[in-house]
């Protein structure tokens, strides 16, 4: 019966990336409204459902129960921090044989979960990004830095990759440090590092990544400040002076330039910010959730993971950003097709996981500034 | 002397610092607790109220071009202040005043204020959503590099204009908060309900007037407080709230009750927090020129690892409490 | 010493900050005595109660109880050893009723043991109709008979210390301290209780050991009477050998009192 | 009272039938699982307060400890470490412990060599430096060859009910320790106390990563009993195969919970009860009257958390995964408090009643305050007036708004819980 | 009129009535004292003129004036102070403090009130500056009564002032009340110590279940063998 089909996203709209949240959810939003204003889904309308997972995996273990049980959707975008992704699948997703697509769970755990392969992310490995982060310093001149990483999974993965990488291309990691979330006061861990003046936080921006950069300018300890794709967020400079902070160094999941970006970047409006920290990867994992269920024909769960795959990956025709209606058309017509996304050409791996691009930015004039690829 | 200046830095003005925020929090808990005799969990939403109160005085002002030579937030707490004290006000007449009516035991007064820091909570992110906020968005923070190459250091030592307020406002208030209570006669007043409630209303205290004081008095106090932390660090609505437990032990280990207390109390973990977690090898640098390579120091050497931090402050607690069990000032108990 | 001394305070000092509460104190209660302490108030009457029955630990010297180094020994280890104790502000159980706070007094119920709460119920009931039956007995005797189902707290200030007393008819104690059993208690009440001490120390054989300020009572039940003053005992003898002191009477009593 | 009960009873059916019929019965008959770990967590929070008067507020930390004894016997062997040098290095580590144990026990016994006072202090103080420097020599290296070699220790693939009582056993170990040090302070200063020593078991579990993988979370942690993916294989049909098999778990769980209040009822009733009331109300006089106050108030405060360990570990196996960042004292220690006071301390048919009441409203109250937002702002929008932006996060944080109002007034309503506890009144 | 003036007064605790009906009428110059056995609703009688319970039926009158069910800080300014049985110190305020406590309701200066209590009770002039709670039974006894009289009362009431002292304090007690009540205080008590307290009164009680049982000058009832032999233990 083609009514149309409805699919869950799971995101910490509380806890400590409640700031972070929104922007996400907007891209998942968009492409419900673009869908809709297309012609719909399997001829009906595509629905979205929201529950809250608060970044821990009991908290999405109760949010999927919900999603999965009671609204019955069909598949998953979500959740956001991994611990909450594998709560959220291993709670009711395997037994329901629900696929996910997460825009933003980026620690290496995911890529060794058991998951009857119904787990995808639109975002790279951690691991990548730690390499990619450590390649750049290296690059840069920066032969010593000083790390401190906010204590959880995502924290931990990426402190660790990058430590090893940076290691290896013989750098010196004079400290690593791990502090806790969400505290008033971080002087003392900021005593921790000042061996190196190379800071390196991996944190949150609006939880204890604000509060640490801004001690540690306060410091006058440190010159060169480096963040991953967590500090990316507007409320990372919030009450900083300015001009301290220029020429911060960020990395974080992005899309090549190409069309694809191109037309995405198009989408930016009034209530929608385009390039917010995983927001294309929200769009990419919902369009491309939509895409599967066209292609598996109806709104049940089975067959989505093939199909999945079969709309994600080459061979078949170019569908970019925004292009549903063609991408129906094609699909009714039996043609196959391929998704390039606002993040990247999205081949998934054995395990789920895309080959990402890792981006850098730069803080000039109090904003962020996209540098370009990191090789 | 490097070195020494940068002990100065790490742990005694961080320490003191994070010591006044612990305890300017502690000085309105335990005054509660002095009076109404229960633990009132919500002190800490009246905190991030009050900060949120004066920020929006703040940017009223910055809107009418006021100017300022201290930051606006601190030139607008008075007010801020009396709008907290209305909000205390308010709080204990909807929630906790029915509850005493009915001689709800303390142990209910404080499940009631679990339920009031949840709403406030709530509310705050209604208006004003997750994100954060600073008073210094279009003033610029004050920092004060003291130069002291003259002591042959190459480091100055810092402190910052807000953290030189608040170290200020902690000691005038709970100076002003013990003659309050000592000279005054409505201090004195609470100061007898908190003795003895039945025979405070015996003599014909009007009670009920000593538990809007103390409101009051509570509520001014928690907005200074919030205010505070929120010009060092930033605006958030869990601003308070992340750090009311170390508050909670601030007030503890000083006594219950005590407002010289909650300084003593505040300081302790302030300065054990600080201290626990320092890098003596920062310190201790200098020694690896004279030691033998086998016993060169670690990058590393902290009494314990920073994750374990708040542990530490936790340990110190438990100590203390084991060997003057209520407190450093001996503190009431409910 | 001679084994018909219960109690043996010996050179027992407490101090309570700079001050002095008990100092340097010897004192003694002969077995099956009704032994008075009176003194003014703030003399360490009280503290030597709690020091003899575990409740302080004292700073110097020993309690022999029973020709036993008691010292330092808990409250409830002083108990199992056949020492009661009242309490001179009523101590009440005051959520649980009148009848609830003596049936708890009894030391040896196998209910108290989860084990047997658990697996033996036939035991714990069996026990509990006795102690109920005894505690039922106590309260009539009290005239409690009315609140025996209102909750202690809400007892008046005179029923509490009538709950008090009542606990020592509970249990068959060796040695019972009475502090000041008597304050608040109705005159024609405490005559009903002072016959009931006697009776208890005659029939029964318990021993007393009174802290009093009522000198009626004391001069009908105790024998002999110790004087406590400023922490020290400065006399002991029969009441009437008491009464002839002149200086006690000039500390003690104020202006002589006449006698009933 | 009874006929009260009855109908509060009732009430509580009726909202989980609303919920059911509203959610479905996947998802609620799996709330119910929950509310019957949290009704057995709050049995034991109202034995240490409702019966002993104790003021725990470290429950967090003894649900963690349930948590991580289910995992730890019941995840699977990790075949990593086992063939690795670790478990040698273990041992070690624990000899060190033991022998650091052994110094501190010799230093604290100096007395009786004549070492006394500010000196005793002073070789106390030393010998458990030493121990410690001692023990972190050897755990140090252990704990990161491990964390290397095989990620973590792994579990001992054994049944998760033997987690649970272990969670029970763990619980009392510590339980044991913490009451030996902190029953003897007064109310407030406990309650902190526990707080204190609950944020340092989270401490300790968060970062123990070769035990527990800390941040890294363990999953999924195996069920008792069958898994709605075992029914599938067998070829029960999805929801079928859900229900059942949650059904499964929830009648193992009411089968524990029946058993404890049948146990609990029964001690409280008799004259054990009335000890501990006893010692609750007046613990001086308790003490005169031969009652053992220490023994008692251990023996209470290890019985309330060996529940709470069982419900933790309860709620671990359920949820799969064993995920230290995600307790929190405000869900996992004030939750409870909420449920035992609003269900009336001290009576456990309260402690239960609030529980699954508390439970229940905290769960549905994400979809209510979503589903009021989506009214506001369907009026407002159609009264011309802007939506509410970001409803979802809007509504999300809501939830704790109305958690909030449902304690305010619960309380205002009936201070004394709603299911108060009773006075034995005896005929 | 007398000063104050009970008329079948009913109240209790939100239970039955503990007060069925009691009836007293004190003068200024009266000292009446209340006997009778433990739970016959004595300090009741008290708590209920001070309003610190509900009255459910009958009436009190304060100089002419209905002042059932008004609180304590509205009958203190009009002239009654009440002496609880325990508790009645400040324990953590100095002696001084203590009075000013007394004083609360007072708008004038109540220096000359102090320095008339300190003559009354010359001990706590010495120890102005100490905490209440580091003095004796009876020196408490005199800051709880020193208290009640800063407010400058017209009738002063006590419960079982008398109750844990020395029989040297019980006298000094009893002749400082009978003092106070020639200074112009009206004196209304409970007591146990009977026999010692109906010797100077000009009025007294017997309650029983809430109820007069005898009412009569001290004298009298001191010498009725009824009520010597079932209140004041014969
Ligand atoms: N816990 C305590 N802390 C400090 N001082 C105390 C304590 N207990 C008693 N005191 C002091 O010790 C002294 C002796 O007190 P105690 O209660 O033994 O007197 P008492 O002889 O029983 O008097 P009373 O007849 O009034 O009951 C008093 O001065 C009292 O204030
Ligand atoms: N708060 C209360 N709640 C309920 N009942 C109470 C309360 N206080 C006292 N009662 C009851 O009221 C009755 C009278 O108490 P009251 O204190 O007036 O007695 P009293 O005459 O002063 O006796 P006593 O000489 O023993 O002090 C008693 O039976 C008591 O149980
Ligand atoms: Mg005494
Ligand atoms: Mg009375």
């Amino acid at each position: 019966q083609d009514t149309g089909a409805t699919i869950g996203f799971i995101g910490g709209f509380t806890g400590p990336i409640e700031s972070l949240t929104p922007p996400i959810f907007a891209g998942a939003e968009l492409v419900v409204k673009q869908v809709n204003e297309q012609g719909g889904i399997l001829g009906g309308e595509l629905n979205l459902i929201s529950a809250d997972g608060a970044c821990d995996a009991t908290a999405a273990a109760a949010a999927a129960d919900k999603l999965i049980n009671t609204d019955n959707v069909t598949g998953i975008v979500g959740a956001l921090c991994t611990g909450e992704t594998i709560g959220a699948f291993n709670g009711s997703g395997l037994s329901g044989g629900v696929v996910f697509i997460s825009p933003a769970s980026s620690a290496p755990a995911l890529t060794t979960l058991e998951d009857n392969d119904l787990v995808y992310r639109t975002t790279p490995s951690d691991a990548l990004q730690g390499v990619k982060l450590a390649n750049l310093l290296l690059a840069k001149g920066i032969t010593d830095i000083a790390v401190t990483y906010v204590n959880n999974d995502y924290g931990k993965g990426f402190a660790e990759a990058l430590e090893a990488a940076y290691t290896a291309g013989g750098g010196t990691v004079a400290a690593n440090v791990s502090h806790e979330d969400s505290k008033a006061d971080y002087r003392a861990e900021l005593g921790n590092l000042v061996a190196s003046q190379n800071l390196v936080i991996l944190a949150y921006a609006n939880s204890s990544g604000n509060t640490i950069l801004r001690q540690a300018v306060e410091s006058g300890n440190f010159t060169t400040y480096i963040g991953g794709d967590g500090m990316v967020g507007d409320d990372l400079l919030t009450g900083i002076d300015a001009a301290s902070v220029d020429g911060l160094i960020a990395t974080r999941a992005g899309a090549p330039s190409g069309e694809a970006v191109d037309i995405y970047n198009g989408f930016d409006s009034d209530g929608f910010t385009a390039n917010a920290t995983y927001a294309p990867q929200a769009y990419d994992a919902a369009f491309l959730m939509a895409l599967a269920i066209e292609k598996n024909g109806s709104a049940s769960r089975e067959g989505l993971s093939a199909a999945l795959r079969e709309v994600a990956s080459a061979p078949g025709e170019k569908i970019l950003p925004g292009e549903w209606s063609k991408a129906v058309e094609l699909i009714k017509a039996g043609t196959d097709i391929d998704y390039e996304g606002a993040g990247g050409v999205l081949d998934f791996d054995a395990a789920g996981d895309v080959d990402g691009i890792i981006v850098e930015l730069t803080v000039e004039g109090g904003k962020f500034v996209e540098k370009g690829l990191i090789d | 002397m490097t070195e020494f200046i940068f002990f100065l830095n790490q742990v005694v003005i961080s320490g003191a610092v994070l010591g006044c925020i612990y305890a300017l929090g502690a000085v309105g808990i335990t005054l509660i607790f002095g009076i109404l005799r229960f633990a009132h969990f919500a002190h800490s939403e009246l905190m991030t109220s009050g900060a949120f109160f004066a920020f929006l005085l703040a940017g009223l002002f910055a809107s009418w071009g006021i100017v300022t030579p201290i930051p606006t937030g601190f030139v607008v707490l008075p007010l801020a202040m009396a709008l907290t004290a209305l909000l205390a006000l308010g709080i204990d007449k909807g929630f906790y005043a029915p509850l005493r009516k009915r001689g709800a035991k303390p142990v209910i007064l404080l499940i009631a204020s679990i339920g009031v820091t949840l709403m406030v909570q709530g509310l705050i992110r209604l208006f004003f959503g997750a994100g954060s906020y600073s008073f210094f968005e279009n003033e610029s923070k004050e920092i004060f590099r003291i130069d002291t190459s003259f002591l042959g250091s190459t480091r100055p030592l810092v402190m910052t204009e807000p953290q030189v307020l608040m170290i200020v406002v902690t000691i005038i208030s709970v100076l002003a908060l013990h003659l309050f209570l000592t000279r005054s006669r409505l201090g004195k007043a609470m100061r007898a309900m908190a003795d003895n409630a039945d025979l405070a209303q015996v003599s014909g205290i009007n009670t009920a007037l000593v538990v809007r004081v103390t409101w009051i008095v509570a509520g001014a106090l928690a907005c200074m407080a919030g205010t505070m932390l929120a010009l060092d660090v930033t605006l958030k609505p869990d601003l308070a709230f992340n750090i009311i437990i170390p508050i909670f032990a601030a007030a503890i280990v000083g006594g219950l009750g005590q407002a010289y207390g909650a300084i003593a109390g505040g300081l302790l973990i302030g300065f054990a927090e600080s201290l626990a977690v320092f890098n003596w090898t920062m310190v201790l640098r200098p020694l690896n020129g004279v030691l033998p390579d086998w016993l060169q120091l670690p990058n590393t050497l902290a009494l314990v690892p920073t994750e374990y931090k708040l542990t530490v402050a936790f340990v110190i607690l438990v100590v203390v409490l084991l060997v003057r069990p209520t407190g450093i000032f001996k503190g009431a108990s409910s | 010493m001679s084994s018909d001394l219960v109690i043996d305070v010996r050179n027992v000092t407490k101090h309570f900050g700079g001050l002095t509460a008990v100092n340097n104190c010897s004192l003694s209660v002969r077995r099956g005595s009704v032994t008075g302490l009176i003194g003014p108030n703030g003399a360490g009457k009280s503290t030597l109660f709690n020091i003899v029955a575990g409740n302080i630990v004292p700073d110097e010297g020993a309690v022999i109880f029973d020709g036993a180094d008691v010292t330092g020994l808990a409250p409830h280890e002083l108990f199992r050893t056949g020492m009661l104790r009242t309490f001179q502000i009523a101590h009440e159980f005051s959520n649980m009723t009148a009848l609830e706070n003596l049936m708890m007094v009894p030391g040896d119920q196998p209910g108290e043991y989860l084990g047997n709460a658990w697996f033996r119920p036939g035991i714990s009931k069996s026990r509990e109709t006795e102690v109920r039956k005894k505690a039922l007995d106590v309260i009539d005797f009290l005239k409690l008979g009315h609140v025996r189902n209102e909750l202690a707290g809400n007892l008046s200030g005179g029923q509490k210390k009538l709950l008090e007393l009542g606990r020592t008819m509970m249990v068959d104690a060796k040695v019972v301290l009475l502090d000041e059993v008597a304050a608040g208690v109705n005159r024609t009440l405490l005559n009903d209780l002072a016959a009931n001490i006697e009776r208890m120390n005659r029939e029964l054989g318990y021993t007393f050991f009174v802290i009093e300020h009522d000198m009626d009572l004391i001069g009908r039940l105790c024998d002999p009477v110790i004087v406590m003053a400023q922490g020290e005992k400065i006399a002991e003898g029969p009441m009437a050998e008491i009464r002839a002191n002149p200086a006690i009477v000039e500390a003690y009593f104020g202006t002589p009192v006449e006698t009933a | 009272m009874m006929r009260r009960s009855l109908t509060l009873f009732a009430g509580l059916f009726v909202l989980i039938l609303v919920i059911g019929w509203m959610m479905g019965l996947p998802f609620t008959s799996s709330r119910l699982v929950e509310a019957t770990a949290y009704s057995l967590i709050a049995l034991g929070l109202n034995i240490q307060w409702g019966y002993g008067g104790l003021f725990n507020f470290g429950i967090m930390g003894f649900l963690m400890l349930g948590g991580f004894a289910v995992t730890f016997i019941s995840y699977p062997i990790n075949p990593d470490f086992w063939g690795s040098d670790g478990p040698m290095m273990l041992g070690r580590a624990a000899l060190a412990f033991g022998a650091g144990a052994l110094l501190i026990y010799g230093a604290r016994q100096s007395h009786r060599l004549g070492v006394r006072g500010g000196w005793k202090t002073f070789v106390t103080v030393l010998a458990w430096f030493v121990a410690y420097c001692v023990y972190r020599s050897q755990i140090d290296p252990a704990a990161a060859y491990i964390e290397d070699t095989a990620g973590f220790v792994g579990g001992l693939g054994i049944n998760p009910v033997v987690g649970w009582l272990f969670g029970g056993v763990l619980a009392a170990g510590v339980a044991y320790i913490v009451g030996k040090i902190a029953l003897g302070l007064r109310t407030d200063y406990l309650a902190i106390a526990t707080i204190g020593i609950s944020e340092i078991i989270r401490a300790l579990i968060k970062n123990m990563d070769w035990l527990t993988r800390g941040t890294l979370t363990v999953s999924p942690v195996p069920w008792p009993t069958p898994l709605p993916q075992d029914y599938q294989a067998s070829g029960v049909d999805q929801i079928s195969a859900l229900l059942l098999a949650r059904g499964g778990y929830l009648a193992l769980g009411l089968v524990v919970l029946a058993a404890v209040i049948w146990l609990v009822s029964r001690a409280y009733a008799g004259p054990w009860g009335r000890m501990m009331r006893a010692i609750r109300d007046n613990h001086i006089a308790a003490a005169s009257m031969g009652k053992n106050i220490k023994a008692r108030q251990l023996e209470i405060f290890i019985l309330g958390s060996v529940l709470m360990g069982i419900g933790g570990a309860m709620l671990v196996s359920f949820t799969q995964i064993f995920d230290p960042s995600s307790y929190q004292p405000i869900n996992h220690t004030f939750l409870i408090w909420v449920m035992i006071i609003v269900g009336g301390a001290g009576n456990n048919w309260g402690a239960v009643f609030g529980a699954v009441l508390i439970w229940m409203v905290w769960v549905i109250s994400e979809p209510l305050a979503k589903a009021i937002f989506e009214t506001v702002s369907f009026w407002s929008t159609s009264m011309g007036w802007p939506e509410i932006p970001e409803i979802e996060s809007r509504s999300a944080q809501m939830r704790v708004f109305v958690l909030g109002l449902v304690i305010t007034i619960a309380l205002r309503y009936a201070p004394k819980g709603l299911i108060p506890e009773q006075v034995r009144r005896e005929g | 009129m007398a000063l104050i003036e009970l008329k079948h007064v009913v109240g209790g605790y939100g239970g039955a009535p503990i007060l069925n009906g009691v009836d007293m009428a004190i003068d200024q110059s009266d000292i009446g004292v209340i006997v009778g056995p433990n739970g016959a609703g004595k300090s009741t009688t008290l708590k209920a003129i001070f309003g610190l319970l509900k009255v459910t039926g009958g009436t009190i009158e304060f100089d002419g004036e209905d002042v059932a069910n008004s609180l304590p800080d509205k009958l203190v300014p009009k002239g009654l102070s009440f002496v609880p049985q325990e508790k009645n110190v400040f324990t953590s305020m100095s002696v001084e403090e203590n009075l000013e406590m007394g004083a609360f309701t007072r708008r004038d200066s109540f220096a000359e009130t102090m320095e008339w209590v300190y003559e009354m009770f010359p001990v706590l002039a010495e120890k102005r500056r100490q905490p209440a709670g580091e003095l004796s039974g009876g020196q408490r006894q005199m800051v709880a009564m020193g208290r009640a009289l800063m407010s400058k009362p017209r009738l002063l009431m006590l419960d079982e002032p008398s109750a844990g002292l020395s029989p040297r304090y019980v006298i000094e007690i009893f002749e400082t009340i009978v003092r106070v009540n020639a200074e112009g205080v009206g004196i209304l008590m409970v007591e146990q110590n009977a026999r010692q307290a109906l010797a100077f009164a000009s009025k007294g009680f017997v309650l029983a279940g809430g109820q007069n049982r005898f009412t009569g000058t001290g004298a009298e009832l001191i010498a009725d063998p009824e009520v010597a032999k079932s209140f004041l233990g014969g």
